[in-house]
C-alpha cells in the first residue's frame, strides 16, 4: 500500500503553490470580483502555458498525457488560492465529458484548442432535459447558472431532441442565436451566466455513451476534483483562522489560547482531514478507473462540502468582527464554499447518490 | 398560566390598535428594500408620528418624552405594531441604550433638554464602546479621554458602531487611567457626533451593506457637563447600559424560520414536494422546536418582567440558538436549491433572494452584541454560577496587559 | 398574559420536591433496580396518599378535580427524582385513556379505584393493531414492552375485533388468560413486560369516541407530560454535572472553569430552556384545551426528547471516567432519558407528527 | 498511489494468510459472548499458539520474542487476522505499551527475561497511570514512591487499569518528589502484580461489565531495579509510552458504522424498508463519509509510518469522531425503533441488541484513552500549535497546586 502522492506529484504541488502565492493573492480575486471581469487572463495565460489543463489530455491530443492525480494536487492549490479561472468549466467538466461523450474524430479536433487553452468551454447540464430543445441540429431554449457561461468560447448543453432523447451538443457562444447574461451570485469571482439559445447550431457530441452516463461518469471525476479544491480551501481558512487567533490578544492572552477556540479550530481540522483522507481515496479509484469510484467520488464530495461549509463559516467566527468586512479575505472563502457546493446538484443531492452506491455496493 | 391581558391592558391595547389601524402602513404595502438615508428619513418621520400621537417610549416618565407607562405596555406596543409595515425598531440601540444611560447618569437639566428629542427621534444617538482590540474584550479598549481643566480630550477609535453616520450624539466609554485595573480606569461620557475631531467612517460588510461604522476621534474635545457618571466609573455604567438592551433585543433577533416554513410549504424538487420529504421534515422539526422555543423563552421572560422581575442572562440563549439556526437555515435552503442556490438575483432566487442575502448577512448576526463564544459565557458565569477562567490579566495595570503585536 | 404557574402551582411543587428529595433519593432508584422490585411500593403509597393519581380526576369520582397544570408541576419532580413508580403507566396513560375513551358508566365504576391507588393500570397500544384480537369478547395475543406490567393489575390493550376494527379492551391482569414476563429493559427502574392473552375476557372501552382518536389526545397529554418528566431530569444532569466539575480539579484550577465543560454546560442549559418553554407551552395548549394542542405537544416532547439526551449524555462525559461507573447516578439518568424518548413511538415518529400538524396549521 | 503490496509483503501476506486458514477460527464458528475469565484464557491459547508459529510481535527483535520484522508486517498481521474471530487484540495494552517501555529502559537482561513472555502472553501485563484525582491531568498522580535504601515503598491508588485482574506485571507512574514541578516529580517502575501490598478491585461499569479495575498500593516493595528510566524522568517516559499507544488504537476504535449499515438494510418501519426513508438516507450518508474518512485517514497514517515517520497526534482525530459516532448510532437506531427500542433483551432486539448495548458502552469509549476534549486539546496543541492556555499550575511545586476537596 502506498496510500500517498508520489514525490514528482508532490513536486508539482509545490509548483502550482509557489506559482498561485505569486499570481494569484486575494488582491486578485478581488480585482476580478470589484470590476465584474468573470476571470483573471493574466493568471489563466500562466495556467496555460504550465500546461494544466492539458494534464489529462491525451499526447496524441496535445496534452501531457499525465494520470488524475497531477490534476487533483493542482485542483488542491487552485482552490487554496481561489484562482479566479474558468478551469472547473473548462478542464473538469467540459474537456472531460468530450474525452467521454465526442466521437474520436471530434476529440482530435477539440481537444487540442483546449490542451493550449486557446478555446475555453463550460458545460450546460444542469435543470430540466426539457430546457433547451434540439430541432434540425438547431438548439433553443435557456440554461441557468452556467459556470463561467460570460467567457466561454463553446458550451456542451443537455438538450432533448425531436424524439425526446437526451443528448449532448456542442454549441459555439459566438454564434448568432445565442445570448448570455451575467447572473449575480454568491462567488462572483466563478460567474454564472444564463444563455438563451434561439435556432443556434449545435453538433451533437458522437461518443458510444448515452448522455445520461457520461455526465455520471464526468460528475464522478469532478466530484473528486473539486473536493481537493475543497480541501485546499479549507486548508486556507484553518491557516488564518490560527494565525488571526495567535496574533490577537483578549484578556491579557492570545485568543487562540482559549479552548472555545482551540476546539473550534479542532473541528474544522477534523472536518478538513476526512475530507481530505476521502478525497484521496476518490484520487485513487480515479487514477485506477477502479468501480470503487462511484461511491469514493460521492463520499469525498459530500465531505468536502460540509468540511468547506464549517471551515469557512467558523473561519469568519474566530475573526470576530473583522471576519464580517468585507476588507478581511475571510468572506471570499465562504462564498466559494457556497459556490462549490451547490456546482452538480448539491448536498442533499450527493448525499442521496451516495447512499444509493452505498447500498449497491 | 393564560396569555389573556388584564383589563387595563386590553383596553391600552385596542387604543393602539386603532391608532395604528388609521396611522400604519399595512404590510402588503411594502415598496420593497429602501436605500439607506431613504429608510432613515422614513424611520425619522414614523417615531415622529408616533411621538406626537404620545406612544414613544412608553416606558419612559412624561417629562422625558415617554408616556410613564410599563415595559409591559411596550411589549403590547411592539406586538402590535409587528402587524404592520413600520421602522418601529429604527432607533433601538439609542433609544433603548443611550436613553438609560443618560437617564441614570445625566443632570436633571440634560435629562429634560436631551432625552424629548431622542424619544422622537429627532436627535439620534448611537453607542460607541467596541474598539479595533477590544471585541469580546469589551474592557480592553483603548480610546483615551485625558482631562484637560474642565474639559476632556478624546483620542481613538471606535468600531461596529451602527448609525453612527446618521447620530446627532453618542455615549462613548474610554480609557482615562492606563496606569490602573482595566475595569476600574474607564469613564463614560456623551459627544456631539457632528464637533470638530470626530469623524465616521462607514464599514463595508461581507455582504456589500454599511450598517455599521468606524469612528475615529483626533483631540475632540468635551465639556466634564458631558461625563455621564464618575470618573473610573465607566465598566459599571456600560454594564447597566447592555443590561437595559437585553429587553430591547429579545424576541428580536430573526432566526430564519418563517422564511424556511414558506419554502418547505411551496418548493418542488423533480415534481415532488419537499415537505414531503423526511429529510427536510427532520430538519424542519429540529428548526421548528427552536423556533418556538425561542418565543416561548421570550414570553416567560416577559412575564417575570411583567411581574417586577429584571430580565436576566437568559435572553443570551435567543440570540445563541436564533443567530446559529439562521445560517444554518440559509445554507441548508441553498444547497436543496442545487446548482443556481448560489443565483442571487431576486427576481430569480426564492423570495426575492431571501436566502442567499441570509447567507452573507447572517454571520455578522453570531457575531454583533457578542459572538456565540461570549453567550455562551455568559450563559455559564451569569446564569449557572460558574466559575471564571483564571485571568491573565488579573491584578494588572492595563498598561501591563499583555497585548502582542496590537497598537496601543 | 401570565406564562407561568400560580403561586399556588409553586406551592404543590416545592412539595413535592421536599417529598421526593425525603423519600426518593437515588438510594430508592437503585434498590428497585437492583432488587428487580419493578416499583417502590412505599413511595406509590406516599404519592397515591399525596392524592397525585387523583389530580385530573374530576371529584365526582373521587378525584380533586384539579387542572393538568398541577399535574404538569408533579410531572417535572418526578422527573428530577426518577421515581420508580407506575405513575407514567397508570397516571398519564391508562387514567387519560379511561377519563377519554370509557363511558360515564365505566369512568363512574373505575376511576375512583385509579384516583386512590387501589388499582394500578397500564395500557399495551404499541406495535400493529393486529398484535390482539378480540372474538367473543376474549382476547389472544401479544403485546411487547408494555411500562409496569409486571405490577399493573389491569391493562387497556388495542386490538382489533372480527370486523377488523380497532378498539380499546380493559383486560384484568390476574385473569387467567393472561401471562407476563419481564423484558429487560435499558432503564429497569422504568420496567417493561411482555403480556400474552390467551382468551383472556375483556370489557370493551365503551365512549363515544374512536380508538385511534382518543389514542392521538391521550399520547398528545402524555408527551406534554413527559415533556415536564424530561425537563426534571435535565434540571438534575445540570446540577449534577455543575457541582461535579466545580469541586474536582485539573491542572491546578476548577474543571468548571474551563471553557470546554462551561460551553458543555451552556449547550445543556440552552437545549434544557428551549425543552422547558416549549413544555410551558404545551401546559397552557392542555390545561386550555386549545386547539393548539396538537403541534405544541409535538414540539414540547421533540424538544425535551433532544434535550434530555444531550444532557444526560453530557453530563456522564463532565463526569470523566466516574461517570461510566455503576456507583455515580449519570447512568441513572440517561437510562431513563432512553426510557422516556422510547415511549409513544421515538423521536423519529415525533418529529413526523410535528412536521404534519405544522404544515396543516 | 496504490494499495498493491510490495513483492515482499504479499509473499508475507501469502504466508499468514495459508497459516490463519488451517490455525484461526472462522467467523461463523463465533460461538457468541464469553465471560470474562473465559474469554482471558482463550486468548492466552491464541497468543500462545501464534507466538510458537512465530508470529508474535512482528515487529519486535528476535530475542525479544518478536519476528524481527517492521510495522508494516503487523498491519498486514492485523489485517488478515480480521477475518477471522480471534482476540487478536486483547493484551494489547500490555504489549503495545508496557512493551515499548522495557524495550526503552530495562536492563538487557530484563528485557531477556520479561519480553519474550509477554510476548506469548505466557505473562500479562496492565499499565496503571490514570488516578482518581488525576484524569485528564495524568501529570497531578499522587501515588508516591519513597526511596527506602535501595527498595521503593509504594503507596496509593491507580484507576481505570484494563485487565489489572488478570495481570502478572504492570508498569506505574509514581509520584517521586512532591516538592518540585508535578512534571518532574515523577518516577516510572514496573511491579509484580501478585506481590504483597497490592491489590486490584474491579470497577462496575454503567452497563454492568467490569473491563476496569481499582489498584490500591498499601506499602508495597519493589527492588530499584524494577524502575524504567531516570528518578525524575517518568512523565518523558509516559509520552513515550502513549506515543507508541497510538498506532496500535488507530483503526481499531469502533464507530458503530457496519451494524447501522445492516440495521438500515434490513428494518423496515410500517412495512417501508427504512434504506428508503430520506432521514435515514441523510444519516447513513453522514456517517459513512465519516466512518470512510477515519479508515482511509488511518491509511495515510500507515503509509507515513511505512515510510519510516512515527504516527502524529492526528490519530486522535479516529477516536473522537469514532467514539461519538458510535453514540449518536445507538441512540438514532433506538430512537428508530419506537416503543420497543429499550427492550435489551438479545432474543428480541435486533443484531442481538447490539444498540441498546452500544448505547450503555458507547459512553465510556469517548472518556477510555483520553475524553472529547482532551482529544480536542491534542489536535489543537499538537497538530496545529496552538498556544497552550495559561497554566494554574506553571511554576507550582505539585504539592502547591489548588487541589479543592480533592483528598492528596
Amino acid at each position: 500500500m502506498n496510500f500517498d502522492f508520489s514525490e514528482d506529484q508532490k513536486n508539482i504541488q509545490e509548483q502550482a503553490r509557489g506559482m498561485l502565492a505569486k499570481e494569484c493573492s486575494s488582491a486578485t480575486v478581488r480585482r476580478v470580483i470589484d470590476k465584474g471581469e468573470y476571470y483573471d487572463n493574466a493568471l489563466w495565460r500562466q495556467i496555460v502555458q504550465l500546461g494544466w489543463p492539458a494534464t489529462t489530455i491525451a499526447e496524441e491530443h496535445g496534452g501531457l498525457g499525465l494520470s488524475y492525480l497531477e490534476l487533483c494536487v493542482i485542483a488542491t492549490e487552485l482552490g487554496r488560492s481561489l484562482a479566479p479561472t474558468p478551469f472547473i468549466a473548462s478542464v473538469y467538466l467540459s474537456t472531460e465529458l468530450i474525452k467521454t461523450a465526442a466521437s474520436s474524430q471530434q476529440q482530435a479536433e477539440w481537444l487540442p484548442s483546449l490542451a493550449c487553452g486557446d478555446v475555453i468551454s463550460t458545460v450546460a447540464v444542469n435543470g430540466s432535459p426539457r430546457d433547451c430543445l434540439v430541432k434540425n441540429m438547431q438548439i433553443s431554449g435557456n440554461k441557468s447558472a452556467v459556470l463561467h457561461g460570460m467567457i466561454a468560447n463553446q458550451v456542451i448543453v443537455s438538450a432533448t431532441n425531436e424524439r425526446d432523447e437526451l443528448g449532448l451538443y456542442l454549441v459555439n457562444l459566438g454564434d448568432s442565436g445565442v445570448s448570455r447574461k451575467v447572473q449575480n451570485s454568491l462567488d462572483p469571482s466563478l460567474p454564472r451566466a444564463e444563455l438563451s439559445f434561439s435556432n443556434a447550431n449545435v453538433v451533437a457530441l458522437g461518443g458510444d455513451i448515452s448522455a445520461e452516463k457520461a455526465l455520471s461518469v464526468v460528475f464522478d471525476r469532478a466530484a473528486v476534483l473539486l473536493a481537493f479544491e475543497q480541501v485546499g480551501g479549507c486548508e486556507a481558512t484553518i491557516e488564518m483562522a490560527k494565525a488571526y487567533t495567535s496574533d490577537r490578544y483578549a484578556f491579557g492572552r492570545q485568543v487562540a489560547s482559549f479552548q472555545a477556540i482551540k476546539h473550534k479550530l479542532a473541528d474544522m481540522f477534523v472536518a478538513k482531514e476526512l475530507a481530505k483522507s476521502n478525497a484521496y481515496y476518490g484520487a485513487w479509484a480515479l487514477s485506477a478507473d477502479a468501480p470503487e469510484l462511484a461511491l469514493a467520488a460521492a463520499t469525498a464530495r459530500v465531505s468536502a462540502i460540509d468540511a468547506y461549509y464549517l471551515c469557512s463559516k467558523e473561519n469568519i467566527q474566530a475573526h470576530g468582527g473583522m471576519g464580517f468586512t468585507w476588507e478581511f479575505d475571510c468572506h471570499l472563502y465562504y462564498r466559494r464554499a457556497q459556490a462549490l457546493s451547490t456546482l452538480l446538484g448539491g448536498n442533499p443531492y450527493w448525499k442521496s447518490l451516495l447512499v444509493d452506491r452505498l447500498l449497491a455496493a | 398560566m393564560d396569555f389573556k391581558d388584564s383589563p387595563e391592558q386590553a383596553e391600552f391595547r385596542a387604543e393602539i390598535r386603532c391608532w395604528l389601524q388609521s396611522n400604519a402602513r399595512a404590510k402588503s404595502a411594502s415598496g420593497g428594500r429602501k436605500d439607506q438615508s431613504e429608510a432613515y428619513e422614513d424611520a425619522k418621520a414614523w417615531y415622529k408620528k408616533v411621538a406626537d400621537a404620545g406612544y414613544a417610549c412608553l416606558n419612559w416618565p412624561k417629562q422625558y418624552g415617554g408616556a410613564g407607562l410599563t415595559d409591559i405596555h411596550k411589549v403590547i406596543w411592539s406586538q402590535e405594531v409587528s402587524n404592520y409595515d413600520e421602522p418601529d425598531a429604527y432607533f433601538v440601540i439609542g433609544i433603548g441604550n443611550c436613553g438609560p444611560a443618560l437617564m441614570h447618569f445625566a443632570t436633571e437639566e440634560q435629562k429634560q433638554h436631551l432625552l424629548p428629542p431622542m424619544a422622537s427621534a429627532e436627535t439620534v444617538w448611537c453607542q460607541m464602546f467596541s474598539e479595533p482590540s477590544a471585541g469580546s474584550d469589551v474592557a480592553g479598549l483603548r480610546t483615551t479621554a485625558v482631562a484637560d481643566g474642565d474639559k476632556w480630550l478624546i483620542n481613538g477609535q471606535k468600531i461596529w458602531t451602527s448609525g453612527a453616520q446618521h447620530s446627532d450624539y453618542g455615549v462613548i466609554l474610554c480609557r482615562t487611567d492606563p496606569t490602573i485595573s482595566k475595569y476600574r480606569g474607564m469613564t463614560m461620557f456623551f459627544i456631539d457626533m457632528r464637533q470638530a475631531g470626530v469623524e465616521v467612517k462607514p464599514i463595508k460588510q461581507m455582504d456589500g451593506g454599511s450598517h455599521f461604522n468606524e469612528v475615529f476621534f483626533n483631540n475632540a474635545v468635551i465639556p466634564d457637563a458631558y461625563r455621564l457618571g464618575d470618573v473610573g466609573g465607566g465598566w459599571g455604567a456600560a454594564l447597566l447600559v447592555l443590561m437595559n438592551e437585553r429587553l430591547a433585543i429579545a424576541g428580536v433577533q430573526p432566526d430564519g424560520f418563517p422564511e424556511f416554513l414558506s419554502l418547505v410549504k411551496t418548493l418542488h424538487i423533480d415534481g415532488e414536494p419537499i415537505s414531503a420529504n423526511p429529510a427536510v421534515r427532520e430538519h424542519l422539526a429540529e428548526w421548528y422546536y427552536k423556533h418556538a422555543g425561542i418565543k416561548a423563552s421570550t414570553n416567560r421572560m416577559l412575564t417575570a418582567v411583567a411581574k417586577g422581575g429584571m430580565p436576566g442572562a437568559e435572553a443570551a440563549l435567543g440570540k445563541l440558538v436564533g443567530a446559529v439556526m439562521n445560517q444554518d437555515i440559509a445554507n441548508y435552503a441553498i444547497q436543496l436549491m442545487g446548482d443556481t442556490g448560489s443565483i442571487s438575483e431576486p427576481e430569480f432566487a426564492q423570495q426575492q433572494a431571501h436566502f442567499q442575502k441570509t447567507v452573507l448577512f447572517s454571520p455578522g448576526i453570531r457575531l454583533a452584541g457578542g459572538t456565540d463564544e461570549v453567550m455562551r459565557n455568559v450563559i455559564a458565569e451569569q446564569v449557572l454560577g460558574l466559575p471564571q477562567e483564571p485571568r491573565a490579566d488579573k491584578g494588572l495595570a492595563f498598561n501591563e496587559i499583555p497585548s502582542g503585536n496590537q497598537s496601543r
